[in-house]
């Protein structure tokens, strides 16, 4: 079984050189601490950064300077600064290759659920909804089963949706999934998990092939 | 004509009760803090407020929901904010929450008289209820309409006395659409320069969009989420 | 009657402080020469500068720095550079308070032809339909008559409208008319012309106040 | 991955007969002058151009119009062109003629991912034929769509190995949207620059937008109109 970094270790493995890539907050945030040696891939966020780079040195914080997370960052060399309608006409554009989220549920449609719960605090959508609309490549980062251990891979979402038909792939503490033709397919296992766990994880229609390799990280 | 104020009480003199405004920044950086301390100062009541964040508790427009006077925000993203989630929970404010993109590019629009696009952030949820659906490519796209206020506030980094705007880094933000959208844009400049002093080639907001502008003082720029690592060369 | 620096001599009148101005080609560049003493006007070019100053003394011409004209030209200090979706986002906003061009026809309800004449080589439309379509205050300037002595005040265009219902004022070499709730309004008369000979001249309907004064240069 | 290339020849390589390209710059202002001259020699047939006008008769466009490689144009002004007229006037080229500002509006809107959007320009002429039209404010606008191109050739000032990209004074005009609105957006700049040497505060287009960049060579920037006032010391 994966724990959070394991996952964002294991989405990392899908960047490619030259990619251009938005990473939610939480666990999609770690991705960025593990691209490959060698690779290019710049970091967006949609509150106007384009090659963000790692947090600050301790002192040289600078207010004026934040992610989308609206946490003290730093610019790589290289970088653009722009306004909030430039950093969405990207987004909306699909001038992003890749969009990492975290998600409450997916189903095996692609639909996602991540902004309300209703009877809560409704905190808002920010960018989610641009993000999972526009995207050509969303990878959802979740981990598999709710704290009750109800499965956040359903056949529908029962929480008010975010995006309709729009998840690629899903990556959890458990498995990678594809979604294809209102299906998961399984693509592969966590290190020491079988496939009846995760079957049994799944609410969501769920293909099985006949290999399913365990993930290597 | 004058476009320049001494500070924000007279730059905002004339922002009426029940005022829409729009109002720069993205959480707590890029906001326009003397604007916002000057209209706690003045009591104006019943605004609606445009505004992707709703500042925290007692900084930012937090400081105008303590004091009871914003009734609606219009906003992507309002957590960070005790005292919002109890006014919210019990029905003392209104709240219009839109999608980060379409709230910014609705701002553009209102700027560009461009009274209605069409996009597919939302389609599909909830968001869209009542709104136009229109396929393109074979994608269904919902019509979003233009946003427009009565007050725009703005802060920039730099500014000249016609209005024309530089911003530093992510303090950029909404305050260019906003400050394109507003029908009076007040922007607040941490430096106020003479016209000829900022390289034509890089304004970021033309001086047109601009009626009033000030220096402002005594920025606190607070931080919300301060994260940094250990510095490589000890003390 | 006025010759076109007179025309636009008596466009200039219609200044007012802080205003910007957008002037098309021909008759309407020349009301830049003629702003009144201390007032300040920003002068906006479409493709991309408010703020646009004189042409440029000999030698010191620059060919990256033209107006929508393609003339070579200079900026004042305080000028802005943008692009063209941000110089049309302030001419479809409104953000211009006066537009002044030309026209082949205008009509007594405020119609404009001014980019087409069937049978001849079309050369566009450039800016001039986001122009008229766009701003609050228009005024057009050119002559009364055509060279065959037709007039260029019309019940309708009979040119393809480069806008309809959009000019609120015309001056000529003749007089200056006011257009409201579908007719020319006479306001002043060209020196030396009488209230007759634009009557004679004018085909569209047009209203003739009792006391028509002489305009004053 | 590698943006930079050696020169127009090897950045247009792939650009097929029959392509839809965008080509900034306005008259002869800003054009990109090494991709045009390779796009003559490669002597690529059958091409869309997207481009405000289409520049003169030995310069620009005109050498491609001169050369029979364009079947059709899309612009706004296309006078101060004989070859252009003539072709136009005998049918050989096609031409769509589009409001400046909704031109503009087009492309950055087709790089913006805004399938479509309403303006006021146009509408009771013959541009609004077959346009969907609706009333706000009052006001009737058209509904017009996006533009975008198998290939955007774009000239800035200076740009840096990412794609970053700033331009010079109005030479920056419709290479700005076009930049975003091309699938394939190809670059020629007068100085190429390493990443770090352009301030990121006042970047026009981000090289997000940008797949391949090349420093130009041999720039005539021809002037259309020159125009002077005589000099007020005398030599």
């Amino acid at each position: 079984m994966l724990d959070k970094t394991g996952i964002a270790k294991r989405i990392a493995q899908e960047l490619r050189d030259g990619w251009y890539v938005n990473l939610g907050i939480g666990i999609p945030t770690l991705v960025a601490n593990y691209v490959p040696d060698g690779m290019q891939v710049e970091f967006q966020s949609e509150n106007g950064i384009l090659g963000m780079g790692p947090f600050p040195f301790e002192g040289d914080e600078d207010p004026d300077l934040i992610n989308a997370g609206k946490q003290t960052v730093t610019l790589k060399a290289g970088a653009a600064i722009f306004d909030s309608s430039m950093s969405f006409a990207m987004i909306r554009g699909q001038h992003i290759q890749l969009t990492v989220l975290g998600a409450m549920e997916v189903s095996h449609n692609g639909d996602i659920a991540n902004w309300k719960i209703p009877g809560k605090m409704v905190k808002g959508m920010g960018g989610a909804m641009d993000l999972v609309a526009s995207a050509n490549n969303i990878i959802v980062a979740m981990m598999h089963t709710d704290k009750a251990g109800n499965s956040k891979l359903l056949p529908h979402c029962q929480l008010p949706l975010t995006g309709v038909s729009c998840v690629k792939k899903v990556v959890t503490n458990l498995a990678v999934l594809d979604i294809e033709n209102g299906s998961f397919i399984l693509r592969e296992r966590a290190p020491g998990v079988s496939v009846e766990e995760i079957v049994k994880a799944t609410a969501g229609q769920l293909i099985v092939p006949d290999v399913v390799p365990e993930m290597k990280l | 004509m004058n476009k320049v104020f001494a500070n924000a009480d007279e730059a905002i003199f004339d922002i009426p009760d029940n005022a829409t405004l729009m109002v720069g920044g993205f959480g707590l950086c890029g906001i326009p803090e003397n604007c916002i301390t000057a209209m706690v100062k003045k009591g104006i009541k019943g605004l609606t407020c445009i505004s992707n964040n709703a500042g925290v508790d007692n900084f930012g427009l937090g400081l105008l929901l303590q004091n009871r006077q914003i009734i609606k925000m219009i906003s992507s993203y309002v957590g960070e904010n005790e005292e919002f989630e109890r006014q919210m929970l019990s029905g003392e404010l209104e709240v219009d929450l839109i999608p980060q993109g379409s709230l910014a590019e609705r701002c553009r629009a209102g700027g560009a008289g461009i009274p209605a696009f069409y996009t597919p952030a939302g389609y599909g949820t909830e968001i869209a209820y009542g709104k136009e659906v229109k396929i393109f490519n074979g994608k269904p796209h919902i019509l979003e309409s233009a946003l427009q206020a009565d007050f725009a506030l703005v802060k920039a980094w730099k500014g000249d006395t016609l209005g024309n705007l530089v911003f530093k880094a992510t303090a950029r933000n909404f305050n260019e659409v906003m400050a394109m959208a507003g029908k009076i844009t007040i922007v607040e400049v941490e430096e106020l320069v003479q016209p000829g002093e900022l390289d034509p080639n890089f304004i970021h907001v033309p001086g047109i969009f601009v009626q009033r502008i000030f220096q402002g003082v005594n920025y606190e720029k607070r931080i919300e989420q301060r994260t940094v690592r250990p510095n490589p060369t000890p003390n």
